[in-house]
């Protein structure tokens, strides 16, 4: 046959995709802002001297300039330091919300879509309560009984982060376990956790990724505003919310712009990166959403 | 045709599936997909099912290969021999009887795991079911490619990179994987474009002849079914209502059903002078299908008897191998001929 | 004046441009003439670009399509001709044309009415769209057309939603749509493809009796050999873009010229011959549309290709007067293109 | 459709009635003695120990949890939900002064942000490919990316210190009518419905896209209709169901986020009032709020889901 005369290549999914990420301009543009951000925070002691949280008198709300390259805030912290400290933790809170939230979302999510029955049904309706109920408010609860701090806050994350993973793994077992491959795998007898584990979750795997990095900026953003009302990361802890917070009040943000500025863009520059990130890996592993 | 040669006997198979409403799932009703039917299927033929959308055809297919757990009835497997009912195995003889019963899909472009190589998709269902070690393995899928006219090296590539005919002809392939005796075929060349269509069909005649495998095929097409089948069953709302070898249900077919159907399929030859019969209005659902016969909303002969009562597949009194489900029957054969 | 024909398509070409400035030949110089009063058949594989050359005619294209070249005349009776390949594809002339002159049905019926208009909406639109009549006597004219076209208890059912409908009753539906405004041209684009043999046979013997009821052309686009040797006057066989045969029923049917007709008849199993012959398929599979051969696109599958063949593209021969083939080895008239 | 309504609105009742459980239990949970909550703060002062565990009794504060929980939802219902512990007033009166500034607040936000993500996104769509639908997806992204509060910060700066165009802070005099402090709503509820502007203009080009896709957009089309007919009759009606039910899926993070804002702009919403309660441990009052706000997120989605039941004949039978 003609067709066996072509050349054959062993082929990988994995470069091709790869490739087609670095013809994305908007995906390498915000991988760069991610990297560039994550590095400098992840680098933070080779990029300042200061430290986040010792005061300096003498240095009070110092404008921009000299050693201070973002000014220093009303107690005399450098604001650049707090940047970048403060990064590595709102990125940690960040990421390992939307992490825990994933595993737990692709765990329940898969199981549900593949067996469906009432305990698919409790656990949409599960879902639907805590989507329904604000999360900001649903933080506030949570921090009435467990108190501030930081790992209540990932707690929470994870808490409200599994339902849209949760939806779209359910949502994708629903239409894959009825796809002519799978059904071809029950009748050759491969056992279920074999089917739903190497099988089916590979082809979620995709949407999964591009859905980490939507919560990943979003933890990112939710964190920044509960820290910015004081609900968030206990105060002495450095956070972008955190070292934003002095901005709450209306003479700061005209007297002393660089207190919200860099931390604001920072986060604003942050998350942006995300956000293009993602969606290029959408348009990559997952066309179909487009 | 004996006894001995029955490879599978199906005995008055039903599956229905619920239709829940309400936000406690209340079951409101049912859709009676496979509504009570026998079947035998002999070593070695190609059995043709034949019916429109929504007639259970690949219901009862899906049930043969135990996608579908049937509601009630039995299926009766010749195991070298022995008689024994597919749906009362213990887990591992069930798991064993897989590997008998095959399934080639209608779709072939959902029939491949996407994320996996070819090589990936054969060789979990080989390692499983023999004890074959890596190198033999792959040797296996080499052969089993070079039998539907594929390159071995193929065997690394991914499904996106191959056409519909050759997908199909991969996933009969796969089918054949663990050496199966039965394969059921469901629409399997429905997919794919009329110049394809031929290739996969001969191809899986000659696969058939070498290696002496039964099929069970199903299609909505009549004239595929009549290429491909020794026999043929035309369903219609979850039973068969006419059974027959091809020739003979072609040249005396009985029951009125099976008659507007092959008169509407369009024939490629313009000198083929043929009268339509053209049925009135749609197939009712098989959520509430009519009582007594279930063609009697539709058909021109209906009378009192088949408002009433349902006509029971029973052979003619002078073709055994030819069985309808009609109260007319008898007359209809009579006016027939032979 | 009116002619014989009511449409013309001369060496029409639809190319489309795809990234990174590919262009896709789609169709590619096609030729052929209907008859008034009389069914055409357009027969192909999918991806030959029959449906195309249908949208082109309608000049229902996406944006990324051009059409580069040829000539679509439309002559309606009583009318002054038209070149539908000139028009401005959103203007107001091809859109009083559409839908009232020249109307089309398409593929799958399931997804071609609107869910969230009643039925009588929608036919009721095109009538308005195209004259000045009241909403009720527009229902009332709704009405009739759809029982004309058998819709068991039309007056009530007009008030229906799609959904409510089965998937032949939607494609009457359809067929309501484009006859309601009497048009002189109906395009149906598979219109029987996505449902059941009874369904088909239902829906084909409705499109013949209103074609000898109201005497209108049709142009019905089809992969079934069955489907065109049952309805069609005059047939055109398409591969890649290109008509490759184009007869009467008969040239084709009985003299089939060109080896991509000859094989596509044989490879189809016809009911009623139970296997006895066995059928031969076509080798290998229909090229890429944007690496297509030099010269016969049918080239590489023929079992009757010579170097000649894959040299240059086959002119159009005329065989006979009505029987016009695109293949080397045909003997006759040299047409233009 | 009627039908339907009740059959919402008796899912949403098990809904409540978990919220309200986890409320019940969050106060529970928290320290501080409830007859504090239950009583206006003077009529306890010079209690006796024994005086108080008496009334402690009376009350049945003694009861078992469940009872306490229906004793407490009916009160909640009846408008008894007892008594701020930080100011003394009752917290229904607190409510019903400061919840229909948020609500004000919150749909305003949604007016604006849906107006404006409909338009952008409608404009995104017909001229798919250029630069304007490209323009689009990138300040879509932007604004989905920009803190809500940041941008309340920086309108601030620009739009009420530098320009003087708008109020800072506030929301206005008591006296004036609601169209005078109309002015003192714009800042906060741009910045609040930014981020759903960019979400819905982002979604509503996707979602006409994939109409403009449908078969039935082609029927339209060789129906004869002019584009506009076409566009508006067929393709953004269609294409409104999604929308619809994005919104439903952003409606409580639009109810969330109006407390911070209210924090940037000193709005004196319930929002504000939740925050000083809660450093103040006046958790009486801080869960009475959440569980109304809560409400009022359900409320507004059994709203949203009915225009899309609406919009859809499919799901009106």
């Amino acid at each position: 046959m003609s067709e066996n005369k072509k050349k054959i290549v062993k082929s990988s999914l994995a470069k091709e995709n790869f490739y087609k990420l670095l013809h994305n301009r908007l995906a390498v543009l915000g991988f760069m802002l991610m990297f560039v951000i994550l590095m400098a925070c992840i680098l933070a002691p080779l990029l300042t001297p200061h430290s986040p949280t010792d005061l300096n008198l003498r240095h009070m709300g110092k404008p921009p300039g000299g050693e201070h390259p973002f000014g220093t805030d009303k107690l005399g912290r450098d604001v650049f330091a707090r940047v970048l400290y403060g990064g590595r933790i709102s990125i940690a809170i960040g990421l390992s919300g939307a992490l825990g939230g994933m595993i737990l979302g692709v765990i329940i999510g898969s199981f549900c879509g593949y067996y469906g029955g009432w305990l698919d049904a409790i656990f949409v309706k599960i879902a639907e309560l805590v989507s329904v109920f604000p999360q900001l408010l649903l933080v506030m609860v949570m921090r009435v009984i467990l108190g501030e701090g930081i790992k209540n806050l990932i707690i929470i994350f994870v808490f409200t982060g599994w339902i849209a993973t949760f939806r779209l793994v359910r949502g994708r077992f629903f239409s894959l376990r009825e796809e002519s491959f799978v059904e071809a795998c029950r009748a050759f007898g491969i056992r279920s956790s074999s089917i739903v584990f190497r099988h089916i979750l590979p082809n979620c795997l995709g949407p999964v990724i591009v859905q980490l990095t939507l919560n990943t900026a979003g933890f990112i953003l939710q964190e920044a505003a509960l820290s910015f009302i004081g609900m968030g990361v206990p105060s002495g802890t450095p956070t972008w919310g955190n070292t934003i917070n002095a901005a709450k009040e209306l003479l700061n943000i005209t007297n002393y712009p660089w207190l919200w500025v860099a931390p604001g863009l920072a986060i604003a520059f942050f998350v942006l990166g995300v956000n293009f990130f993602g969606d290029g890996l959408r348009d990559v592993l997952d066309p179909k959403q487009q | 045709m004996t006894e001995s040669n029955v490879l599978l006997e199906l005995n008055n198979i039903k599956k229905y599936f619920p239709i829940t409403a309400g936000i406690f799932r209340r079951e409101v009703g049912a859709v009676r997909a496979v509504d009570d039917i026998s079947l035998r299927v002999y070593r070695g033929e190609t059995l043709g099912l034949v019916g429109e959308s929504g007639c259970g055809k690949t219901t009862l297919g899906k049930c043969v290969v135990r996608l579908l757990e049937p509601n009630s009835g039995s299926m009766q497997y010749n195991f070298g021999g022995e008689m024994r009912d597919l749906l009362s195995l213990n887990a591992q003889e069930s798991f064993a009887a897989r590997r008998k019963i095959q399934m080639v899909f209608q779709d072939p472009y959902s029939s491949l795991n996407p994320m996996k190589t070819i090589y990936q998709s054969f060789d979990e269902p080989i390692r499983i079911h023999s004890d074959r070690n890596k190198e033999e393995r792959r040797e296996l899928i080499a052969r089993l490619l070079e039998a539907v006219n594929l390159h071995p090296e193929y065997m690394y590539r991914y499904p996106h990179e191959f056409s519909g005919g050759q997908r199909q002809r991969i996933c009969i392939a796969r089918a054949l994987c663990v050496d199966p005796e039965l394969v059921v075929c469901d629409e399997p060349v429905s997919a794919l474009d009329v110049s394809i269509q031929a290739q996969v069909l001969n191809q899986m005649k000659d696969l058939q002849e070498k290696l002496g495998l039964t099929y069970i095929f199903i299609a909505h097409d009549l004239s595929v079914v009549e290429y491909m089948s020794d026999r043929i069953a035309v369903m219609y709302l979850g039973q068969v209502l006419e059974l027959a070898p091809a020739r003979s249900l072609y040249d005396r077919h009985i029951h009125p059903y099976t008659q507007a159907l092959l008169s509407a399929v369009p024939v490629p030859d313009i000198r083929a002078k043929r009268e339509r019969i053209i049925l009135e209005g749609d197939v009712p659902s098989p959520a509430d299908p009519p009582q007594g016969c279930r063609f009697h909303t539709r058909c021109q002969y209906c009378h009192a008897r088949c408002v009433e009562e349902m006509p029971k597949l029973e052979p003619l009194a002078a073709d055994p191998e030819h069985f309808v489900a009609c109260h007319l029957a008898e007359e209809r054969f009579a006016a027939v001929g032979t | 004046m009116a002619t014989e024909y009511i449409l013309e398509i001369n060496n029409l070409k639809t190319q489309f441009v795809v990234r990174r400035r590919r262009v896709v030949r789609a169709v590619d110089g096609v030729t052929f003439k209907v008859r008034r009063g009389k069914i055409l058949g357009l027969v192909g594989e999918s991806g030959c670009g029959k449906s195309v050359t249908a949208h082109s005619i309608m000049r229902l294209l996406p944006k990324t399509a051009v059409i580069p070249e040829g000539s679509i005349l439309f002559h309606p009776e009583g009318g002054e001709s038209v070149d539908m390949a000139k028009l401005n594809p959103t203007g107001r002339k091809i859109r009083s044309i559409r839908g009232n002159e020249i109307s089309m049905i398409f593929q799958d019926p399931m997804a071609s009415l609107n869910p969230v208009y009643n039925i009588g909406d929608q036919i009721i639109e095109v009538l308005r769209e195209h004259s000045k009549i009241t909403k009720k006597e527009a229902l009332e004219r709704a009405v009739r057309m759809l029982e004309l076209l058998s819709i068991p208890k039309a007056s009530e059912r007009i008030k229906d939603y799609p959904h409510q409908f089965s998937g032949g009753m939607k494609q009457r539906v359809m067929i309501a749509m484009g006859l309601i405004c009497r048009p002189q041209l109906l395009i149906a684009d598979e219109p029987t493809t996505a449902l059941d043999v009874t369904i088909q046979a239902q829906i084909i013997e409705l499109i013949k009796e209103m074609q000898s009821e109201f005497g209108f052309s049709t142009i019905i686009i089809t992969h079934n050999m069955g489907i065109v040797a049952d309805m069609a006057d005059d047939v055109a066989v398409m591969y890649m873009g290109k008509i490759v045969e184009f007869g009467t029923k008969e040239d084709v049917f009985l003299n089939p010229l060109h080896p991509y007709t000859q094989a596509l008849l044989k490879s189809v199993p016809i009911l009623g011959n139970a296997g006895e012959d066995k059928l031969i398929p076509i080798r290998g599979v229909t090229p890429d549309p944007s690496e297509m051969p030099p010269g016969c696109a049918f080239e590489p599958r023929c079992d009757f290709a010579t170097e000649a063949c894959k040299t240059c593209v086959p002119g159009r021969v005329g065989v006979t007067d009505s029987h016009i083939v695109r293949c080397v080895h045909c003997i006759g008239e040299k047409l233009d293109d | 459709m009627l039908k339907y309504f009740f059959k919402r609105l008796l899912v949403m009742i098990p809904m409540m009635l978990a919220i309200s459980l986890l409320v019940f239990g969050a106060l529970e949970l928290t320290p501080g003695d409830p007859l504090t909550a239950q009583f206006p703060p003077d009529q306890l002062v010079g209690m006796s120990q024994e005086d108080l565990d008496a009334l402690r009794e009376a009350v049945g504060l003694n009861d078992p949890m469940l009872v306490r929980y229906f004793r407490w939802l009916i009160a909640f219902f009846t408008g008894d939900m007892g008594y701020s512990i930080q100011t003394g007033t009752p917290i229904s009166q607190v409510i019903s002064y400061l919840l229909p500034q948020t609500v004000i607040l919150a749909a305003a936000a949604l007016l604006i942000s849906t107006i404006f993500g409909l338009i952008f996104g409608i404009i995104a769509a017909t001229k798919h490919n250029t630069i304007w639908d490209y323009l689009a997806s990138v300040i879509g992204v932007i604004g989905i990316s920009m803190p809500e509060f940041f941008i309340g910060i920086v309108a601030i700066l620009i739009f009420a210190i530098n320009l003087g165009w708008l109020p800072a802070q506030g929301r206005g005099s008591a006296d004036a009518t609601f169209i005078q402090n109309l002015r003192y709503l714009i800042l906060p509820a741009s910045s609040l419905g930014l981020s759903l502007a960019a979400a819905l203009t982002r979604y509503t080009r996707n979602s006409m896209m994939d109409v403009m896709n449908q078969d039935y957009v082609k029927t339209a089309r060789a129906k004869g209709l002019s584009e506009s007919r076409v566009f508006f009759k067929h393709v953004f009606r269609n294409a409104l169901m999604p929308i619809s039910v994005l919104i439903f899926l952003r409606l409580p993070m639009l109810i969330g986020g109006s407390v911070v804002i209210e924090q940037v702009f000193g709005y004196a919403g319930i929002g504000n009032r939740l925050l000083t309660a809660i450093n103040s441990s006046d958790y009486q009052l801080v869960l009475t709020i959440i569980l109304m706000l809560s409400f009022v997120a359900l409320l507004a989605s059994l709203l949203i889901d009915l225009v899309t039941a609406l919009l859809d004949p499919r799901v009106r039978l």
